[in-house]
């Protein structure tokens, strides 16, 4: 069975059914993409897989487990990280706190042993500050590591975003419009930091628009338009697909691909 | 000075007039001027200074003086920095402790007041700094803290000491009961509901005659005591010494303030203090990183009404009296203020607002009615001046080589 | 070339900074007059201190504090109970002569401290004159009662349920609250005027006490209004205007006697003042028998003690005896207000008028 | 009294009340809508409304105007205070609130805390600290209602704080202020790259939201009959419950809250223990909040849009 | 087609973030009716360099000039009275208004009612999407319709230079194109047009002009179909 099963999966924002019964299966280890045009319903299906609002209607099972009414950080916690479409870092801490954040839910010691500072407590923060810089070593962030995150240039945010994302350590990688705002070779080098994570053994689940990320890594493209799948398949498949060039890619680009 | 300034020295000295205009005495009382002109030439004269030093230290000729200067103020400052804190910090705690030595009664008890609200200070901090949830209604767990003293002291004869865990607990629970509607909303929403609390707190404190005594209060706690062995007259003995004098309080309360400033410390610089502040910063995104917000954001607000609670039980020791008077809302708002104008998430900020928000106005009661007026003035141009407050907080830093060298500051 | 100090502590900021500053003015007045009438040998001059105590406790302790360091030799103060009782203990720790001008409450003597003093009667002195009022005087079957549930108002209106409960002539029909600093008390009043009492006790504060006449006046109360001492006051009068005529209140009637005048005629020259609060008189006599018993017995605190209570001594608000628990004997009698002014117009103790 | 005049009698109470707290709390409403502050300030300014309605008013006693014109007079007094308050609004946003519109939020709360101490405190040296008689112009003339009295005071009021309501609601449906306003506060920087001068935006908040606490300032004053300097603190009180309560930045929804936190006061003192009036206020305040985290007519934004 | 006198000019403008030097000394003229288009890697200064243009930010030094009028000194209502627009970066929608409320907002300036609504109704032609969503809040729009509706404000007020930051940012494909197409169509209309943009081959290949710009300073400027042709620029900036 996949990672991740949607079943049957609605949402509804007063008059505007923004997904509509929707199946989609992510098999571990893989690159699975969703696009669509703007406004497809690809933000809001993230949205309810990470808890953010429950599906009106249908299942969510992540590996066996039901997510639907369960909170955003037991979903992270059972293996899910994601990024945003808009950025959102800590701004006023730095790079490395922010990535010590996203440690918060793998360990433990509380605030009393906090307050004591019990020598677990003390081993835990040297593990937190190890793993930390690990992760910013693996992202190539280490530089920037005593930075405010709000002074980082664009390009670096969106990592620091995926570094805390990836400090969860999760199973599955939900990545919304990573390459947005940046230039063909600093996409290229995203494509790259994508594949170098899947081969750690991360799944992951790609929103995007730029064609030439989807395209060049992704093993299965779903195609979504008013909250409905109307392709998957190979890359190839979806590139070719009528409804996709009519809905979403435009003649143009078929062209240039 | 450019004109720049000259233009703001005039605006502002006439918006100033304005508002000095109802100070301006009543027909009936008799047309009275002098007071407002006093205020308004206060005023105006440190504008006047501060635009004059702004100018100067704008100016080229500053500038390169300065730049002279540079290289020997950083020397200095190097060797500042090149002591460790920690002797800092040691010198500062002697000083503490021999103060009580040098200063007479007045003076330890305003000690006293001022580490008191030291504590109150760094327990809303975890709050409102860390976890950014404005809160208005503070001085009520104070009185949880004052009152759980007060009634176990007087009716079943606990100990101060005994009595301290029964009232973190109980100003915790209090917390968190506080805590739980407000965890949907938020700013102002959360401002207007802590600060309704804090009224309701008081007000039944005032009006729940038969557990409290109302308004009369409660009256005739015992001081806190500390127990010694004692060798005499042969055999042990455990003798118990009530901590009656002032200087006795002012230890204890110095030491409830080290160990406040040394919990809150390692609360800020654990994971439990990053989660906060990550809240702080941006709720979804903290949640949505694995941060469970709910439980934290309650653990803060526990978090905060233990320590106050722990004041509160002090001072009802201290004064062997207590009232719901003591507790109102004016109260919450001095607390605030020393949070903020010390810099928000800054323990030494904190330390300094606080001894300087309680001490100076106490000090300063030779002005009398001008006080507070002095007061308001003040602290709204410190916020101008100054909006991160005194001591700004920063972030830890973490270095990878000894070589480089720490910045701190702005 | 020694100066004497003696310290005052009252609230000089805040909400009664009215009643604080009359209290500061008074012992000043006294001061003046004491030097004026030759002072006390080996001083040449008196000062006073004055304490801020902001009608709170921890702040009426540090300025108790600052007193005693500053070497007062008496203290005059505090004005609310809730300051009082926290600041008279570091002032009986360094065994220093306390006379309240104004506290009422029965725990400020109660606890044994022996140099301390009070001026006011006893709230439950006052209680009873008014009970007595009620029952005798006016004769009425029903009561309500409105405090404003602060120490000094909780303290009366529990004194008068005591009270009247004993005799059992009088029904208590209705106790209602109301919160300091409110405006608006038609709500209460309201329910008062359904239920219609013969009498509404006003245990509240001059300006809520002032408001409230107007406005059981607008509602058309048919009740008669009683109040206290805290109420007596010329700005009731003021603000109340004509809806105040009528209005019973309980204070302590002085003799007008000539001292009174000239303390009258002093306290408004040196203050500039139209009239003097009712503390103002408390406070001159609390400063006048403070310094009258130094001049006496010096500044050696027992002998102050003792000089306090075995000297009956004469002031503006009448014949001064302390009992062994620093309480003074001082009955209330009932005023009403006529064409604008408080005039005297029943004696409890004699049961009759005026 | 029988039942049916004394609810009437009641409700009139708390309609009145609850006028007088909707005034004020429209006033918070716009400058917190606005600049997202809680302006502490804003109980002092209506407090110096009543301060400067009293000054003219017994300058007008003096020359025996107020008989003769008893009209012009009222105008002259609610004139002369709201323009004076809208002045000194204007002033206290250029000193203490405009330096800090880019700092953090607890700082410009504080600097208004700051300039509510001092605001009260001079108010206090100058103006004495008892409360003042404010010349009883209004007398307490009126009719009844079955048993229920209501005076003529009491009617002025009411319908003059309607009809600032209306017209309040008017000009900022009407004019592009009202949606300049609404831009300012949710993006200033975006709205300056449209056109909208904020300064000026912000400013014009700022004369009508304290003329409005200065106008129910001298009501007050007006109809209780007495002002003292700090009588502000606790119609500010109310004012911020109202304006939460009614969802902040509504104008329809201060006028509710206002209508709210008066009827509870007044409903509750009369039915039930007065003593926990207050108690049940906050609860009040706190069980709506609990349910509508934005208020009653707040803009409930699914603010979760990630 | 181009005109003698450009419309905006800039000479050696520096901005600064507190200590941090921005634009180092940016000059550039863009002349009437053109479509100029500015490239650079993250973080080089584009942004700020509109911002600064629009008075948002200060130019601590340099002139900025428009129709040959000194503007750097004047604030960015000021500079929009002049007829000047943009879309900014990270689309600064107002998120408690409505969709068509954000769009009145655009013609905030305009008194011109039935022009206005005209121009309602081309911004709907361009973008269907808006008009199916006029009721909704903005902040609950998607990014896109998010994005769609910043140019669309922008737009509204009927500028006649028009500053655009990476409009294509989060758009589907088609729409990309379609927002190319709409410049080009804006730019006939006589409206100048300065574009910044990371899709540097479409964003060239409709403007006349283009800037390449490196931590905080131009370093390159030509014609925009020569530059797709330079091969620094290609391997930089097109990914080539
Ligand atoms: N909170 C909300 N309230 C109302 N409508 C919403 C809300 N959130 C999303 N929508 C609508 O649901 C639809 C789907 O939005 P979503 O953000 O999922 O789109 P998307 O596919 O991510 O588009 P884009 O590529 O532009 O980011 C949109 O039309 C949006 O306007
Ligand atoms: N608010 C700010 N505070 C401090 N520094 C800033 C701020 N905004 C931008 N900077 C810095 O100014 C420089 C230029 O930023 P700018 O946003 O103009 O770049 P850009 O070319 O638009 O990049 P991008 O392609 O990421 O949008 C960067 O180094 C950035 O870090
Ligand atoms: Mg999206
Ligand atoms: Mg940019």
């Amino acid at each position: 069975m996949a990672e991740l099963v949607l079943r049957n999966i609605s949402k509804r924002f007063g008059g505007l059914l923004a997904v509509d019964n929707l199946d989609l299966d992510v098999s571990e280890g893989m690159i699975l993409s969703l696009i669509g045009p703007n406004g497809a319903g690809k933000t809001t299906v993230f949205n309810m897989i990470t808890g953010v609002y429950p599906p009106s209607h249908g299942t969510i099972t992540y590996r066996g487990n039901k997510l639907n009414h369960l909170r955003s950080n037991r979903i992270i916690r059972n293996g899910i990280a994601r990024t945003f479409q808009n950025i959102r870092l800590f701004k006023s801490m730095t790079v490395l706190e922010n990535v010590q954040v996203g440690l918060h839910c793998r360990t433990k010691s509380g605030a009393f042993r906090a307050l004591f500072r019990t020598p677990h407590q003390k081993q835990e923060e040297k593990e937190i500050i190890d793993r930390a810089m690990e992760i910013l070593e693996f992202l190539g962030l280490v530089d920037y590591r005593n930075e405010y995150a709000s002074y980082l240039p664009y390009g670096d945010q969106r990592r620091l975003e995926i570094a805390r994302a990836v400090a969860t350590q999760p199973h599955m990688l939900l990545l919304d419009e990573p390459a947005a705002g940046m230039n063909p070779r600093e996409t290229a080098e995203l494509m790259e930091l994508i594949i170098k994570l899947r081969d750690t053994g991360l799944t992951i689940f790609l929103v995007e628009h730029d064609m030439r990320l989807v395209m060049g890594i992704s093993e299965i493209v779903t195609v979504l338009d008013h909250g409905q799948k109307i392709a998957e398949g190979t890359p190839k498949q979806v590139q070719e697909n009528e409804r996709v060039i009519e809905a979403y890619l435009g003649t143009k680009s078929k062209e240039r691909a | 000075m450019p004109s720049s300034n000259v233009k703001k020295f005039i605006v502002y000295s006439l918006f100033m007039g304005i508002l000095i205009l109802p100070m301006v005495g009543l027909p009936s009382t008799g047309f009275e001027i002098t007071r407002a002109l006093l205020v308004w030439g206060v005023f105006v004269g440190i504008l006047a200074f501060w635009l004059l030093g702004k100018s100067i230290r704008g100016s080229d000729a500053f500038q390169s003086a300065a730049g002279g200067l540079a290289p020997f103020r950083s020397r200095l400052f190097d060797n500042f920095t090149k002591v460790p804190t920690k002797i800092y910090l040691c010198l500062l705690l002697f000083a503490l402790a021999a103060y009580p030595q040098v200063a007479n009664n007045y003076m330890v008890d305003v000690g006293i007041t001022c580490l008191i609200y030291v504590v109150l200070g760094l327990g809303l901090d975890i709050v409102v700094g860390l976890a950014g949830l404005l809160d208005l209604g503070y001085i009520a767990f104070y009185a949880v803290g004052a009152y759980t003293y007060s009634l176990l002291n007087l009716h079943f004869g606990l100990s101060f000491w005994s009595c301290l865990p029964i009232g973190i607990v109980l100003g915790a629970v209090c917390g968190c009961i506080i805590g739980y509607p407000t965890l949907r909303m938020r700013g102002d929403y959360l401002a207007i509901v802590t600060m309704g609390f804090g009224e309701i707190i008081r007000l039944v404190l005032n009006n729940w005659d038969k557990l409290t005594k109302g308004p009369n209060g409660l009256l005739g706690m015992a001081k806190p005591a500390i127990g010694y062995p004692s060798f005499a007259e042969g055999g042990v003995k455990w003798v118990s010494y009530s901590l009656k004098s002032l200087h006795s309080l002012y230890y204890l309360i110095l030491l409830i303030a080290v160990l406040t400033v040394i919990g809150v410390g390692r609360l800020n610089n654990s994971r439990i203090g990053r989660a906060w502040i990550a809240i702080r910063e941006d709720e979804v995104a903290a949640e949505l990183s694995g941060v469970p917000t709910t439980w934290l954001k309650l653990l803060a607000y526990a978090m905060g009404a233990a320590f106050a609670s722990v004041a509160g039980a002090f001072f009802a020791s201290k004064l062997s009296y207590t009232n719901p008077n003591f507790f109102i809302f004016m109260e919450s708002c001095i607390v605030l203020c020393i949070v903020v104008l010390g810099g928000v998430g800054s323990i030494p900020g904190i330390v300094l607002a606080g001894i300087v928000l309680i001490a100076v106005p106490e000090v300063s009661r030779e002005l009398q009615n001008y006080r507070m007026l002095v007061f308001g003035l003040a602290m709204a141009v410190m916020m101008v001046l100054r909006p991160e407050g005194l001591i700004p907080a920063t972030r830890h830093k973490r270095e990878l080589h000894e070589t480089e060298g720490e910045t701190y500051g702005e | 070339a020694k100066t004497l100090k003696i310290g005052t502590l009252s609230p000089l900021t805040g909400p009664y900074a009215q009643d604080g500053t009359d209290i500061l003015q008074g012992v000043k007045t006294a001061v003046a007059v004491f030097e004026k009438a030759g002072g006390i040998p080996g001083y040449d001059k008196i000062e006073v201190v004055p304490g801020d105590s902001a009608c709170d406790g921890g702040k009426a302790t540090m300025a108790a504090n600052k007193l005693i360091n500053s070497g007062v030799a008496g203290v005059v103060g505090a004005y609310c109970s809730s300051a009082t009782i926290p600041a008279s203990v570091p002032l009986n720790q360094a065994n220093i002569v306390q006379i309240t001008p104004a506290s009422t409450h029965t725990d400020v003597t109660g606890r044994g401290f022996k140099q301390i003093f009070r001026m006011p009667p006893r709230d439950d002195v006052q209680a009873w004159s008014t009970v007595k009022f009620l029952e005798d005087g006016l004769k009425i079957k029903t009561l309500a009662l409105i405090d404003d549930r602060q120490t000094y108002t909780v303290g009366l209106t529990e004194n008068i349920t005591e009270f009247a409960k004993e005799k059992n002539k009088i029904k208590i029909v209705a106790l209602e609250h109301i919160t300091p600093g409110d405006k608006d008390f038609t709500a209460v009043l309201t329910k008062l005027k359904r239920i219609n009492p013969d009498v509404i006790y006003m245990g509240v504060y001059q300006p809520e006490g002032s408001l409230m006449v107007r406005q059981a006046k607008a509602l058309g109360l048919k009740s008669k209004l009683l109040s206290e001492d805290a109420v007596f006051h010329p700005k009731f009068l003021e603000v109340g205007g004509k809806a105040a005529e009528g209005t019973y209140l309980t204070f302590a009637k002085a003799p007008e006697t000539k001292e009174r005048k000239e303390f009258e005629k002093t306290y408004k020259n040196m203050w500039k003042a139209k009239t003097v609060g009712s503390y103002g008189y408390y406070a001159y006599d609390a400063g006048m028998i403070l310094l009258e018993t130094i001049k006496k017995a010096g500044t050696k605190t027992n002998k102050m003690v003792d000089t306090l209570r075995n000297t009956t001594w004469s002031g503006v608000t009448g014949e001064i005896k302390f009992d062994y628990k620093g309480d003074r004997k001082l009955a209330h009698v009932i005023w009403i207000v006529k064409d604008g002014k408080f005039v005297p117009y029943w004696d409890p103790l004699t049961e009759s008028y005026f | 009294m029988d039942t049916a005049s004394f609810i009437i009698q009641q409700l009139i109470n708390a309609l009145f009340l609850g006028s007088i707290f909707a005034l004020i709390a429209l006033g918070y409403t716009m400058v917190y809508g606005i600049i997202e502050l809680i302006n502490f300030a804003h109980g002092e300014l209506f407090t110096a409304g009543a301060f400067i309605g009293i000054i003219v008013l017994a300058a007008l006693q003096k020359t025996g105007f107020v008989e003769s014109h008893f009209v012009i007079t009222l105008i002259l007094v609610f004139g002369m205070a709201m323009a004076y308050v809208a002045v000194l609004g204007v002033a206290i946003e250029h000193v203490a609130y405009k330096p800090l519109r880019r700092a953090s939020r607890l700082a410009a709360i504080l600097s208004a805390l700051g300039m509510s101490i001092f605001l009260s405190n001079g108010m206090m040296l100058s103006q004495g600290v008892s409360d003042r008689a404010y010349p009883s112009i209004l007398g307490i003339e009126g009719f009844s209602i079955l048993d229920a009295r209501i005076t003529y005071g009491q009617v002025f009021i009411i319908v003059l704080s309607l009809l600032l309501m209306v017209a309040l609601q008017m000009f900022v449906n009407w004019t592009k202020l009202g949606k300049a306003m609404r831009a300012t506060a949710q993006n200033q920087t975006m709205a300056r790259m449209l056109g909208i001068d904020i300064d000026k935006t912000i400013r014009v908040t700022f004369m009508i939201g304290p003329a409005l606490g200065a106008a129910a300032g001298v009501m007050v004053g007006l109809y209780y009959g007495s002002v003292r300097f700090d009588m502000g603190f606790i119609y500010m009180i109310k004012a911020f419950a109202a304006a939460i309560l009614g969802g902040i930045g509504s104008i329809p929804g201060a006028v509710l809250g206002g209508m709210i936190i008066g009827g509870v006061e007044v409903l509750w003192s009369a039915f039930l223990p007065s003593e926990w009036k207050d108690v049940t206020t906050f609860v009040v305040l706190i069980l709506v909040l609990y349910l509508r985290p934005s208020g009653i007519l707040g803009e409930h934004v699914s603010e979760t849009r990630v | 087609m181009a005109s003698e006198q450009p419309i905006l000019k800039l000479e050696d403008v520096h901005t600064y973030y507190g200590n941090i030097h921005a634009l180092k000394g940016v000059s550039c003229a863009i002349p009437s009716g053109d479509i100029a288009c500015l490239i650079g890697a993250n973080g080089a200064g584009k942004s700020t360099t509109l911002l600064t243009i629009f008075g948002v930010q200060r130019a601590a030094e340099g002139k900025i000039l428009y129709k040959g009028r000194e503007i750097h000194h004047l604030r960015p209502e000021q500079v929009a009275a002049l007829g000047v627009s943009q879309t900014p970066e990270g689309r600064q929608i107002f998120p408690r208004m409505t969709t068509l409320e954000n769009l009145e907002m655009g013609a905030f300036l305009r008194g011109d009612k039935v022009a206005v609504a005209e121009d309602m109704e081309w911004v709907f032609s361009l973008f269907p999407v808006l008009q199916e969503r006029t009721r909704q809040l903005g902040g609950t729009l998607s990014g896109g319709e998010q994005q769609m509706l910043a140019i669309g404000r922008a737009l509204m007020s009927r500028p006649e230079l028009l500053l655009l930051d990476e409009p294509s940012l989060g758009l589907a494909p088609k729409l990309v194109e379609k927002i190319f197409e709409t410049i080009l169509e804006i730019s006939k209309s006589g409206v100048t047009i300065f574009l910044v943009e990371q899709n540097a081959h479409m964003a060239l290949s409709i403007s006349n002009t283009g800037y390449v710009m490196e931590t905080g300073r131009i370093v390159l400027t030509d014609k925009a179909s020569d530059l797709l042709q330079n091969e620094k620029v290609k391997k930089a900036y097109l990914g080539e």
